[in-house]
C-alpha cells in the first residue's frame, strides 16, 4: 500500500513541479507548487513525519504560496512572453544541465554508499513526533530555535523596508534617473 | 728618486694651470705656460738623459715607482716610470720637438679665437705622450697610448665648427680604438700567460714564460701590432690620418707626424723582446710595414691637398719604421723615427706655414712660384724634402739607408724592394709637392695674393731649428762605424737581450756600400723626374695624367679603400644596429613584453563579456561549476 | 517502508527540476518558485534519511529549513515587488544595468 | 654601552626627513629645496664617516644590528655593512645629493612631493643595501618601486604612465618569483636545521645540493637579471629612463640598477653557486649580447636619454662578465664597474637634464654645435663621455679593463668579444657628441642658450671629481671592498664544494624537501 | 529529554556578543518610537555602543574554551578572533555609513538593525560547531545583506542588485542545503565533531553521500566567498548596493563564508584533504585568475574592487589548500588583513561618491592626489596593499599564506598566486594613476569629510600599515586561534 501511495504521490509531485517550471501562466505556476507541495507533505506522512507534514501544508502551501499568489496578483502579471534564440539556447543548456546534474548524482550514489548509523527506534519516540520534536526544539536544537527567531524578525523588517510604499527616499518609480548635474543633498542632511 | 714623473706631470701642471686660471692668463700667459712647461719638460728630459748617460751601459735603466695605481689579487699596475736608451731618446725628441712645435704655434694659432684651448690639449697632449714613452708598465703606456688619443681627437676636431674636422676626430678615434681593441687583448695575453705588465719583469720572464714560436705570444704579439698599426696609421687602419688633417697644422705637425703616430713604432721597439719571440708576427709587421710604405706612396702621388700629401707620405715613412722593426733592425726603426720626426715636422711646419701665408689656401693647384716670396719657409720646405727623398747628407738619407740595408741584410729582399720602389715614389711626389708650391708660375688666387706674406719669427725660427736637425739629426747615424754607429750603441743595451738580435748578420761593407747608392739613386731618380715631369714640362703631368686616367683616378681617390669600408664594415653596422633597435628591440623583444599586457587584457575583456548582468547567466555558470565538480568527483 | 533510494532518486529529481527552472525561466517569481522547489528537495532528503535512520534531528531540520524559506520569501518577494514597482518588469533578462 | 644603530640612522633620516618636508606649505619652494638638500647632504655626511671606520679586512659584518622582526616567522631587522654594501651606500648617498640638487630647477610643479619621494626612495635604496635579512631585503627591494614608480609616473614625460606601469610590474614579476624562491630556501633551511630564519648568515651557512640550487638559482637570477637590466629583460629601461624626470633617471640609473648586480654579487652567487656555475654560460651569453647589442642600438637611438639608457645595457654587460668571470679581477672590476657607471651614467643623465631644460627637447637632431654657446657644458659632457668611454685616467677605465682581465683569464673568448663593446662605445658615444657638440649652429634657438650656472657646477664637481679620483687612484676603493669580494669568492666556492659532498652523501631530506618534491606537477594530476 | 547544561558565568561573556548584537538590533528597531530629526547620528551610536559591548564581551573571555547548546555553539580562539573581526568591521562600517546613509538619504534605523543582525550572522557561522546552526546563520545574514544592498530601494541599481544577489544565494542556498542533507545522510549527524568522530571512525571518506554533501556544502561556502565560478554575483552586487554596504559585506560576508569554510574544512575534511587539495587548487587557480584578469579592464572603482575582491578570495583559497593549522591561521591573517584594507579602500569610495548613482569611475580620481593629499596618500597604501607590495599589511598576509603553501609543497600554486599578484599590481596601479598623473577634470569635488569617516579611515590606514611593518601581533594572534581547531 505504502509504496503504491509513494509511487502516485511522487509521480504527481514530479509532474506539478515540471509544471511549475513549464507553465507560461506564473498563477498557474504557483497553483502547480501548491500542489506538488501538499504531495510532498503526503510523502512526509508516508515517512510518518507527521509534524513535518503538517508544517509542510500550514506554513508551505499556506502561508508561502498565498504570499507569492498574492504578490503575483499584485502585480497583475500575464503569460510570460518566451521566444527567441536566446531563450531557446538557454532552455536547451538548462535541461542539459539538468539532465548532467541527475545522471552524475545517480552515478555518483551508483558507487555504492552507505547513510549513516540507524538509531533504531529514534525516529517514534513515546508521545508521538510531535512532542518529540518540540522537546528537542526547546533542549537540543534551542540555540538555532533562537537563530530562527533572529531570521524571522530581520525578514520581517527587511520586508517592511523595502517593500514599504513611497518613503522619503523613493523617487517615483520607474523614475529616471536624476541628471548628473543634480543638485547636491541640503547641506543639513549632509551633515 | 730619480725625477722621471716630472716630466710629464709639467705638462700637466701646466693644463691644471691653465684650466684654473682660465681666462685671466691672457694671451701671452697661455703661450708662455705652455711653451714653458714643455721647455722646462725638455730641460729636465735632458738632465735625466745626462743621468742615464753617466751609468755604465749595461745598467742604463733609471726607473721609479710614484704610486700603485691598482692590485687586485695578483695583478698589480703602478704609476712607475722607465727611462732606458731607447724612451731617452723618444723623451728628448717628443719634448724637443714638441716645444719647437709649441713655440711655433703661438704664432700660427695667433689669431683663434680658442687660444688657450688650444694650448690646453696640446699641453695634456705632452703629457700623454710623455707617459706613454716614459712608462714602465703596459698600463700606463696604455694610459698614454689613449691620452694621445683623445687629444689627437680632441685637436683633429679643435675647429669644431666645420663638420669635416669633427667627423675627422671620431673617425680617428674610433679607428683608434679598434687598434686598442687589440692592445688591450695583447696585454691580457700577456698578462694571463706572463703573470705581470711591467716591461722588464716580463721580458725578462718572457723567454721562459712563452715558448718560441708559440701560439700564445703570436697571438700577444699580433694582438699588440694591431694597436700599432691603429696608432701609427698602417694597413689596414691608415684611413685615419689622411683625414686628420682637418686639424690645425701644428696639430699635423706634432702628434700626426713626428710624435703620435710614431708610438706604434715605439712599442713594438719597447716589445721587442716579444716581437723576437714570435717570428710570424714579426714577418707580419715586416709585411704590413713594407706594404704601407709602398700603397700609401702610391696615393701621396695624386693628392693636390698639401698636408694630405704630406700625410700620406707619414703613413708610408711609418711603413719604413715598421718595416725596419719587422726584419729585426729596431734600431734603425726608432733611428727613422727619430729623423722623421724633425724632417715631417719641419714639412708640415713649412706647410703650414705656407697655408698662413696663403690665408689658409691648401690646394697645390692653386699655388706655384713662393719660393722668392717665402724665402725662409721655401728653404726650410726644401731641405726637409731632400731629407725625406734620402738625399745625403740630410737626414732621412742615413735612416732609410739603414732600414733598406736591415731589410736586405736580414733576406727579406721582397721587403727590401718595396722600400727602394717606396722611395722612388717617395722622392718624385715629396718634389712634385715642392715644384707644385714653391716653383713654376704662381696660380695664386687674387685673394691670396694679395694677403701673401712670410710667417712671423715664431713660426720660421721653429723652421730653422727644426731644419738644422734635419740636416744633422742623421748624422748621429753615420754608417760603418765599428760596433755600429752613435744611435745603435746608444740603443744597444735595449735590443741585444732579444732573442733574434744575435741572428743579424751583418753586411759585407762592399754590399753595404751598394745599397747605400741603391737607395741615393732611387732618391735621386724620383727627383729628377718629378723636376722633368712638373717643371720642365708640366704638361707631360696634364698627358701622363689623362693616359693613365684610370690608375690616376684610383690613386686619386685613394684606392676607395673609405668607400670601401664604409660599405664593408659602416654600413652593415649602421643597418645592423637599426634592425635591432626598430625590429629586434621594438617588434620582438619589447612586443613580448607587451604582448603579455595585450593578452591579458584581451583575456580580461573576453572575461568580461561572460559577465552578462543577466541573473540567468550567472546560474547557468554556477550549475555548471557544480556539475564540473561532480565531475570531477566521478573521474576519481 | 519506502526504500531510500526511491526516496532520494525523486529528491534528486525535484532538486534538479527547481535548478532547471532557475535556469530556463526569465520570469523572477518562477525562478524564486523553482528554487523553493529545490529547498523542499533537500527537505525531503532530511525526511528521508531521518526516516531511514530512524531519527528526528532531520526533521527538526526540515523544520528550520521551513521558517527559512517563509523569512526568504518574505525578503524576496519585497525585493520583486520593488523591482516592479521601479521598471514593470519582473523579466530578469531585462535587468542588466550592473554588467561586464 | 649601547652602540649607536648608525645604520639604522642612515636608512631612516631621508624617511624621516620626507615626513617633515611633506608638512611643510606646499607652496614654499625655497624652503623645501633647502629641507631636501639639507638632508640629503646631511645623510651624505653620516655615510661618509663609514668609508674611515669600516675595516675592510676584518671579516663578518660590521656597525651590524639585529632585532627580532617577526619572531613567528624567524625574520629579524638585521643590517650590517660590509665594503661592497659601504661603497654602494656611499654611491647611493651621494648621487641622491646629486640628484635633488640638480632638480631644483627642472622641478617645477609639486616639489613637495617630488623630494618627499626622492628622500623616501633613498631609504629603500639604503634598507636594500643593507639589510642581511633576506624578508627585509625583499621588503625594501619591493618597497622602493613605489617612490620610482610615482617619480616616474608624475613628473615624467608624455608617455609616463607606460613607463612607469611597465617599470613596476616588469620589475615586480621578477622579484615574486624570487620571493618564492626565499621561502622556499628558508623552509629549507627550517627542515634541515630545524631553525626558521632569514638571516643571510644562517643561509650562507646552510650547504645547498646542487640539484636544488638550480630553480632558486633562476628565481633570484631573473629577479635580479631584470633589475640589472640583462638582456632580453631590459625594454623597461629606455623607456623608464626616456619618460623619468632627471633626477629618477639619475637615480634609477645610478643606484637602482646596481640592486641587480648587487643581488647577484651578495645572494646569487654564493648562495648557489653550483648553480651559479652551471648557468654561466648562459648568463655570460646574455651581458656579452648586452654589451654588443645595447651598443648597437644606442648607436641609432635619436633621443639622448634613451641613447644613455642603452649605454646602460651595455655598462652593465660589462658588470655581469665581471661578476661572472669569477675571479678577483673580474669581481672587482664588476664592483668598480657598478660605482663608476652610478657616476658617469648619472652626471650623462644630469647633463642630458640640463639640456633638456633649456630647450625641451633630448633629440639629437635638435642640437648641433652646441660648443660654441655652451663650452663649459660641453667640456663637462666631454669628461663624462670619455668616462663611459672608458678612458684611461677615467674611473671607467679601471673598471672595464679590470672586468675584461678577469673574464680573458676565465675565457679569453668572452674577453674578445666584449673588449668589441669598448670600440663601439667610443662609436655611439663620440658619434652624438659629434652631432650635439659640434659642427655648425644648426638651429637658432640653440645661439643664445645659457651655460652651466653655479648651482649646476655644483652639481658635476663632485661627479667629475669621483671621475678623476675613481681613475687614477682607485686603490683606496679597491682596498676597502677587496676583502669583502674575496670571502664573497671564498664562500661561493666552499658552499659548491659542501653542496657537492651533499650531493654524493646525500642527507635525509627535509619534509619541506619531500613533499615540495612530490608538489612539483599540476595540481590536479594526482589521483 | 536533554538536559540543559549548566550555564557557567564565562559562557554569558562568550554568548554575550550574539545576545548584545540580537538585544542592540532590537533596540535600534524599539528606540524608532522616540523620534528623532532626519539628521540624527543616535543608530550610529547605539550601533557602535552595540558592538563594543560584543567586542569586550568576547575580548573578556577571550581565553576561555566552552561548548555550548549541546556542542552547536563553541567559544574557542577561532570564535573569538573572528567575532573580534566581525564587531571591528561592523564598526568601520558603521562608522564609513555615519554620514555617508545621511547624504543618500537612507538614514533609517533598520539600516543599523540589519548591519548588526548581519554582524551577529557572521558571529553564529564562526561559532557554530553545527551545520544547521551554520546554515541558519549564514541565511541570518544573507536575508540581512540582501536588504541591504537594496536598501536605496529607489535606485534601480541598488534593486537590481538586490534581485541578483537575493535569487542567486537563494540558489546557492539551495545548493548548500542540499549538500548538508547529504552529509547528514551520509552520518547521521549535523554536528560538526560527531561528524568528524563518525568519519574518524570509518572508512567513508569515499562515501558518495559524502563526497556529493561535501561538495554542495563547498559549492555554497564558494558562493558566499565569491569564489570561481560561483563569484558572478560579485562585481553586480557590490556596484549596485550602497558603498557603505559593500564595503561591509566585501570584508564581512566573505570572512563569514571562510570563518564556517574553514571550520567545516579543518574538522570534517581533514582526513580527506588529498581528495580535497586538487580541487580546491583549482578553484583557487581559477579564483585568482579569473578575478584578477577581468579587474584589469574596469573602469568603475567598486566593480574593480569588486572584482579584486573575488582575487583575494583565491588567495585565502591558497590558505586553505595548504591546510592544517598552518593553514588556517594563514587564512585567519590573510581575512584580518584583507578586512581592513579592503574597507579602507571602499571607504574611500564611500567619500567620493556623487551624483544619484553614487557612481565612482576611475577618471573621477584625476589629481585626487594632490587636491586631497592624505586621501590620495591613504588610498595608494590600500592599493599597494591590495596589491602586496611592502611595507603594507598585504604584502605580510600574501608572504604569510604563500610561505605556509609552500611549506606544504604547492610549488605551483604559490607561483600562480604570485603571478597573479603582479597581474592585480596593474589595476591597482591604475587608481594611482588615475590620482596622481592624470590632469583633474571639471571642478574640484568638494568631499565631505565626516570625523567619523576620517576616524575609520585613519584605523584601517594605520593598522594597514602597521601589519605591514610589525605584524608579528597578528601573526600570532591568528597562530593561536587555531590551536583549538583541530
Amino acid at each position: 500500500m505504502i509504496p503504491v501511495l509513494f509511487v502516485a504521490l511522487a509521480a504527481i509531485l514530479v509532474v506539478s513541479s515540471l509544471l511549475v517550471i513549464l507553465h507560461r501562466n506564473p498563477v498557474t505556476s504557483a497553483l502547480f507548487l501548491v500542489l506538488a507541495f501538499c504531495s510532498l507533505a503526503g510523502i512526509y506522512l508516508l515517512l510518518r513525519a507527521e509534524f513535518i507534514g503538517m508544517v509542510q501544508v500550514i506554513v508551505y502551501a499556506g502561508a508561502i504560496m498565498v504570499l507569492f499568489l498574492f504578490v503575483i496578483m499584485y502585480l497583475n502579471l500575464g503569460h510570460d512572453v518566451e521566444g527567441g534564440v536566446a531563450i531557446a539556447v538557454r532552455r536547451g543548456v538548462g535541461w542539459v544541465l539538468g539532465a548532467v546534474l541527475v545522471v552524475e548524482g545517480a552515478l555518483l550514489l551508483g558507487r555504492g554508499w552507505a547513510t549513516g548509523p540507524v538509531t533504531p527506534g529514534g525516529a517514534t519516540p513515546p508521545g508521538g513526533n510531535t512532542q518529540a520534536i518540540g522537546l528537542l526544539l526547546y533542549s537540543r536544537y534551542l540555540f538555532p530555535f533562537e537563530i530562527t527567531s533572529m531570521v524571522l524578525l530581520v525578514a520581517m523588517v527587511g520586508a517592511i523596508v523595502i517593500a514599504r510604499g513611497r518613503g522619503p527616499s523613493a523617487p517615483a518609480p520607474p523614475a529616471p534617473a536624476p541628471p548628473a548635474g543634480a543638485p547636491a543633498p541640503a547641506p543639513e542632511e549632509r551633515a | 728618486m730619480t725625477g722621471l714623473w716630472i716630466i710629464p706631470a709639467l705638462p700637466l701642471a701646466a693644463v691644471a694651470l691653465n684650466l684654473l686660471l682660465g681666462d685671466r692668463l691672457g694671451r701671452r700667459g697661455v703661450a708662455w705656460l705652455a711653451c714653458g712647461s714643455v721647455g722646462l719638460a725638455f730641460a729636465v728630459a735632458v738632465r735625466a738623459v745626462f743621468n742615464l748617460a753617466q751609468l755604465p751601459a749595461d745598467q742604463r735603466v733609471l726607473t721609479e715607482t710614484v704610486a700603485t695605481w691598482m692590485r687586485v689579487g695578483d695583478f698589480t699596475a703602478d704609476f712607475g716610470f722607465l727611462l732606458d736608451p731607447l724612451s731617452a731618446v723618444m723623451a728628448l725628441v717628443v719634448t724637443g720637438v714638441g716645444f719647437l712645435i709649441h713655440v711655433y704655434s703661438t704664432g700660427y694659432m695667433g689669431h683663434d679665437a680658442s687660444y688657450r684651448r688650444f694650448f690646453l690639449y696640446l699641453n695634456l697632449f705632452m703629457f700623454a705622450m710623455l707617459t706613454l714613452v716614459l712608462a714602465d708598465n703596459f698600463l700606463l703606456l696604455f694610459v698614454g697610448w689613449e691620452g694621445v688619443g683623445l687629444c689627437s681627437y680632441l685637436l683633429i676636431g679643435f675647429w669644431y665648427q666645420r663638420p669635416a674636422a669633427a667627423e675627422a676626430g671620431k673617425k680617428a678615434f674610433v679607428v683608434n680604438r679598434i687598434g686598442d681593441f687589440g692592445f688591450l687583448l695583447g696585454m691580457f695575453t700577456l698578462f694571463a700567460f706572463g703573470g705581470t705588465l711591467n716591461f722588464e719583469r716580463l721580458f725578462a720572464a718572457a723567454p721562459h714564460v712563452f715558448p718560441y714560436a708559440g701560439p700564445v705570444i703570436t697571438f700577444a704579439a699580433l694582438a699588440l701590432f694591431v694597436g700599432a698599426t691603429g696608432k701609427s696609421a698602417q694597413i689596414p687602419l691608415y684611413v685615419w690620418l689622411p683625414d686628420a688633417m682637418e686639424g690645425p697644422t701644428p696639430v699635423s705637425a706634432l702628434i700626426h707626424a713626428a710624435t703620435m703616430v710614431t708610438a706604434g713604432v715605439y712599442m713594438v721597439a719597447r716589445c721587442h723582446v716579444l716581437f723576437q719571440l714570435a717570428p710570424v708576427a714579426l714577418e707580419t709587421v715586416a709585411v704590413i710595414g713594407a706594404a704601407t710604405a709602398l700603397f700609401a706612396a702610391t696615393i701621396g702621388l695624386a693628392q693636390n691637398d698639401i698636408k694630405r700629401v704630406l700625410a700620406y707620405s707619414t703613413v708610408s715613412q711609418l711603413g719604413y719604421m715598421f718595416m725596419a722593426c719587422g726584419v729585426g733592425a729596431f734600431g734603425a726603426g726608432i733611428f727613422h723615427l727619430m729623423t722623421h720626426a724633425f724632417f715631417k715636422a719641419l714639412l708640415f711646419l713649412g706647410a703650414g706655414s705656407v697655408i698662413h701665408a696663403l690665408s689658409d689656401e691648401q690646394d697645390l693647384r692653386r699655388m706655384g712660384g713662393l719660393a722668392w716670396r717665402l724665402p725662409w719657409t721655401h728653404a726650410t720646405m726644401l731641405i726637409a724634402t731632400l731629407a725625406i727623398a734620402g738625399i745625403p747628407p740630410f737626414a732621412g738619407f742615413f735612416s732609410k739607408d739603414e732600414i733598406l740595408a736591415g731589410a736586405f741584410a736580414s733576406g727579406h729582399r721582397g721587403v727590401w724592394l718595396a722600400g727602394v720602389v717606396g722611395a722612388v715614389i717617395t722622392a718624385f711626389y715629396m718634389f712634385r709637392l715642392y715644384i707644385l708650391c714653391f716653383r713654376g708660375p704662381s696660380r695664386l688666387s687674387h685673394e691670396a695674393e694679395h694677403h701673401l706674406h712670410e710667417s712671423p719669427p715664431s713660426m720660421i725660427a721653429p723652421l730653422v731649428a727644426l731644419a738644422g736637425l734635419a740636416i744633422a739629426g742623421g748624422w748621429i747615424g753615420l754608417p760603418m762605424q765599428p760596433g755600429g754607429h752613435l744611435l745603435e750603441r746608444w740603443l744597444a743595451p735595449v735590443f741585444e737581450g732579444g732573442a733574434g738580435a744575435a741572428a743579424r748578420p751583418a753586411l759585407a761593407r762592399g754590399t753595404e756600400i751598394a745599397l747605400m747608392v741603391i737607395s741615393v739613386a732611387a732618391g735621386l731618380i724620383g727627383i729628377l723626374v718629378a723636376f722633368r715631369v712638373y717643371l720642365d714640362r708640366p704638361t707631360t703631368a696634364t698627358a701622363l695624367a689623362t693616359r693613365f686616367a684610370g690608375l690616376r683616378r684610383l690613386l686619386e681617390h685613394k684606392y676607395w679603400i673609405d668607400e670601401v669600408y664604409d660599405a664593408a664594415i659602416v654600413r652593415p653596422f649602421a643597418a645592423l644596429a637599426g634592425w635591432f633597435w626598430r625590429f629586434w628591440d621594438e617588434k620582438i623583444v619589447d612586443g613580448t613584453v607587451n604582448g603579455v599586457a595585450t593578452t591579458f587584457e584581451g583575456v580580461s575583456a573576453v572575461l568580461r563579456l561572460f559577465q552578462t548582468g543577466f541573473v540567468g547567466t550567472y546560474a547557468l555558470f554556477f550549475t555548471i561549476g557544480v556539475a564540473a565538480l561532480l565531475l570531477h568527483f566521478l573521474r576519481h | 517502508m519506502i526504500p531510500l533510494p526511491w526516496l532520494l532518486l525523486l529528491s534528486a529529481v525535484v532538486f534538479a527540476i527547481g535548478v532547471v527552472g532557475v535556469l530556463v525561466r526569465r520570469n523572477a517569481l518562477v525562478i524564486f518558485m523553482s528554487i523553493e522547489l529545490m529547498l523542499n528537495a533537500a527537505n525531503l532528503a532530511f525526511v528521508a534519511f531521518a526516516s531511514a535512520m530512524e531519527s528526528l534531528d532531520g526533521q527538526i531540520i526540515v523544520f528550520f529549513v521551513m521558517t527559512v524559506a517563509a523569512a526568504e520569501v518574505a525578503v524576496g518577494l519585497a525585493i520583486i515587488v520593488n523591482l516592479f514597482r521601479l521598471r514593470e518588469t519582473v523579466f530578469v533578462d531585462e535587468i542588466n544595468l550592473l554588467k561586464g | 654601552m649601547i652602540e649607536f644603530p648608525w645604520l639604522s640612522w642612515l636608512v631612516f633620516f631621508p624617511l624621516a626627513g620626507a615626513v617633515l618636508l611633506a608638512f611643510m606649505p606646499a607652496d614654499a619652494d625655497r624652503l623645501i629645496r633647502r629641507w631636501a638638500l639639507t638632508v640629503a647632504i646631511a645623510e651624505v655626511a653620516f655615510s661618509l664617516p663609514l668609508w674611515w671606520r669600516l675595516e675592510p679586512v676584518r671579516p663578518g659584518w660590521q656597525f651590524a644590528e639585529r632585532h627580532e622582526w617577526l619572531p613567528g616567522l624567524g625574520a629579524s631587522y638585521h643590517l650590517g655593512i660590509d665594503g661592497i654594501s659601504m661603497l654602494l651606500v656611499l654611491l647611493t648617498t651621494v648621487l641622491t645629493a646629486v640628484a635633488v640638487l640638480g632638480a631644483f630647477s627642472a622641478v617645477e610643479k609639486r616639489g613637495r612631493e617630488f623630494y618627499a619621494l626622492l628622500l623616501a626612495l633613498e631609504t629603500g635604496m639604503l634598507g636594500t643595501f643593507l639589510s642581511l635579512d633576506l624578508l627585509l631585503f625583499y621588503v625594501f627591494w619591493e618597497a622602493m618601486l613605489i617612490p620610482m614608480y610615482l617619480l616616474i609616473g608624475v613628473w615624467g614625460g608624455p608617455r609616463r604612465v607606460y613607463a612607469a606601469v611597465k617599470f613596476f610590474l616588469y620589475t615586480m614579476a621578477g622579484s615574486v618569483l624570487m620571493l618564492v624562491a626565499i621561502l622556499w630556501l628558508y623552509f629549507h633551511h627550517r627542515a634541515a636545521t630545524g631553525v626558521a630564519s632569514f638571516d643571510l648568515d644562517a643561509l650562507y651557512a646552510l650547504p645547498l645540493p646542487g640539484a636544488m640550487q638550480g630553480w632558486l638559482f633562476l628565481a633570484f637570477a631573473f629577479a635580479f637579471a631584470i633589475k640589472v637590466p640583462m638582456f632580453p629583460f631590459h625594454t623597461w629601461l629606455p623607456d623608464a629612463h626616456v619618460e623619468a624626470p632627471t633626477a629618477g633617471s639619475v637615480i634609477l640609473a645610478a643606484v637602482l640598477l646596481k640592486m641587480g648586480t648587487y643581488g647577484f654579487l651578495r645572494f646569487a652567487i654564493p648562495l648557489f653557486p653550483i648553480a651559479s656555475a652551471h648557468y654561466t654560460p648562459w648568463i655570460v651569453a646574455l651581458a656579452l649580447i648586452g654589451i654588443i647589442y645595447g651598443a648597437l642600438v644606442a648607436m641609432v637611438q635619436p633621443d639622448l636619454k634613451k641613447l644613455v639608457a642603452y649605454s646602460s645595457v651595455s655598462h652593465l654587460g660589462f658588470c655581469m662578465l665581471g661578476l661572472y668571470a669569477m675571479n678577483p679581477q673580474g669581481f672587482a672590476g664588476a664592483m668598480l664597474q657598478m660605482l663608476n657607471h652610478g657616476v658617469s651614467t648619472g652626471a650623462l643623465f644630469l647633463l642630458v637634464g640640463v639640456i633638456y631644460e633649456r630647450r625641451h627637447s633630448r633629440l639629437i637632431t635638435e642640437f648641433g654645435g652646441l660648443w660654441k654657446p655652451l663650452p663649459v657644458y660641453a667640456s663637462v659632457f666631454l669628461v663624462v663621455m670619455l668616462s663611459s668611454i672608458g678612458l684611461p685616467g677615467t674611473n671607467g677605465f679601471v673598471s672595464e679593463f679590470l672586468i675584461l682581465l678577469g673574464a680573458f683569464r676565465t675565457q679569453p673568448v668572452w674577453a674578445v668579444i666584449a673588449a668589441s663593446g669598448v670600440i663601439l662605445s667610443a662609436v655611439y658615444m663620440l658619434w652624438m657628441f659629434q652631432r650635439v657638440m659640434f659642427g655648425p649652429v644648426t638651429h637658432a634657438e640653440n645661439e643664445n642658450l645659457k651655460d652651466l650656472s653655479l648651482r649646476e657646477r655644483l652639481v658635476f664637481a663632485p661627479l667629475l671629481i669621483l671621475i678623476f679620483w675613481m681613475g687614477v687612484m682607485p686603490q683606496p676603493f679597491l682596498d676597502r671592498v677587496q676583502p669583502a669580494l674575496d670571502r664573497t669568492l671564498e664562500l661561493a666556492a666552499q658552499r659548491a664544494e659542501l653542496g657537492r659532498r651533499l650531493a654524493e652523501f646525500p642527507a635525509p631530506a627535509g619534509p619541506a624537501a619531500t613533499a615540495a618534491a612530490a608538489a612539483v606537477g599540476p595540481p590536479g594530476s594526482r589521483p | 529529554m536533554i538536559p540543559m547544561p549548566d550555564l557557567l558565568p564565562v559562557d554569558g561573556w562568550a554568548l554575550g556578543a550574539g545576545v548584545a548584537l540580537a538585544v542592540g538590533a532590537m533596540l535600534l528597531l524599539l528606540l524608532e518610537f522616540f523620534p528623532v530629526r532626519a539628521g540624527s547620528s543616535r543608530g550610529a551610536i547605539v550601533s557602535l555602543l552595540t558592538l563594543a559591548v560584543a567586542g569586550a564581551a568576547v575580548f573578556h573571555v577571550r581565553d576561555a574554551r566552552r561548548l555550548l547548546f549541546g556542542g552547536m555553539f563553541v567559544h574557542d580562539g577561532f570564535t573569538v578572533f573572528f567575532t573580534l573581526l566581525f564587531c571591528a568591521i561592523a564598526a568601520v562600517a558603521v562608522m564609513l555609513s555615519w554620514d555617508y546613509i545621511k547624504r543618500t538619504r537612507i538614514n533609517q534605523a533598520e539600516y543599523y538593525a540589519l548591519l548588526l543582525s548581519a554582524t551577529l550572522g557572521m558571529v553564529i557561522m564562526a561559532a557554530s560547531n553545527d551545520l544547521i546552526t551554520i546554515f541558519l546563520g549564514l541565511e541570518l545574514m544573507s536575508l540581512a545583506l540582501y536588504v541591504l544592498v537594496g536598501f536605496r530601494r529607489g535606485q534601480l541599481e541598488s534593486n537590481e542588485a538586490a534581485l541578483k544577489y537575493f535569487l542567486l544565494g537563494a540558489f546557492a542556498s539551495g545548493f548548500l542545503l542540499y549538500g548538508i542533507a547529504m552529509l547528514y545522510g551520509a552520518t547521521g549527524t549535523t554536528g560538526l565533531d560527531a561528524m568528524a568522530a563518525f568519519l574518524a571512525g570509518s572508512p567513508l571518506t569515499r562515501n558518495p553521500l559524502f563526497i556529493a554533501g561535501a561538495l554542495l556544502l563547498l559549492t555554497g561556502f564558494g558562493f558566499k566567498v565569491a569564489a570561481v565560478p560561483f563569484h558572478m554575483w560579485t562585481p553586480d552586487a557590490y556596484e549596485g548596493a550602497p558603498t557603505s554596504v559593500t564595503a561591509f559585506m566585501s570584508a564581512g560576508a566573505k570572512a563569514a563564508g571562510f570563518a564556517a569554510l574553514l571550520r567545516v574544512v579543518l574538522k570534517v575534511l581533514a582526513a580527506a584533504h588529498t581528495d580535497w587539495a586538487p580541487l580546491l587548487t583549482w578553484i583557487a587557480i581559477l579564483t585568482m585568475t579569473v578575478g584578477n584578469v577581468t579587474a584589469l579592464l574596469q573602469t568603475n572603482l567598486k566593480r574593480m574592487l569588486a572584482y579584486s575582491s573575488i582575487a583575494h578570495a583565491g588567495y585565502v583559497l591558497v590558505a586553505v589548500v595548504a591546510g592544517g593549522t598552518d593553514g588556517a591561521s594563514a587564512a585567519l591573517f590573510y581575512l584580518a588583513v584583507y578586512s581592513f584594507m579592503n574597507l579602507g579602500a571602499f571607504g574611500i569610495v564611500c567619500l567620493l561618491g556623487k551624483g544619484p548613482d553614487e557612481r565612482v569611475l576611475l577618471g573621477d580620481l584625476a589629481g585626487l592626489g594632490f587636491r586631497h593629499p592624505m586621501l590620495g596618500l591613504a588610498m595608494t597604501v590600500f592599493m599597494l596593499s591590495l596589491g602586496g607590495i611592502p611595507p603594507t599589511a598585504g604584502f605580510m598576509g600574501k608572504l604569510y599564506v604563500f610561505s605556509v603553501a609552500l611549506k606544504a609543497g604547492l610549488v605551483p600554486l604559490v607561483i600562480v598566486g604570485v603571478l597573479n599578484s603582479v597581474v592585480s599590481i596593474f589595476y591597482y596601479l591604475r587608481v594611482t594613476i588615475a590620482m596622481y598623473m592624470e590632469e583633474p577634470r571639471g571642478e574640484p569635488v568638494a568631499i565631505a569629510w565626516g570625523a567619523p569617516a576620517a576616524l575609520a579611515l585613519v584605523v584601517t590606514l594605520g593598522l594597514t600599515l602597521w601589519w605591514g611593518i610589525a605584524a608579528h601581533g597578528l601573526l600570532g594572534l591568528a597562530q593561536r586561534s587555531v590551536l583549538g581547531l583541530l
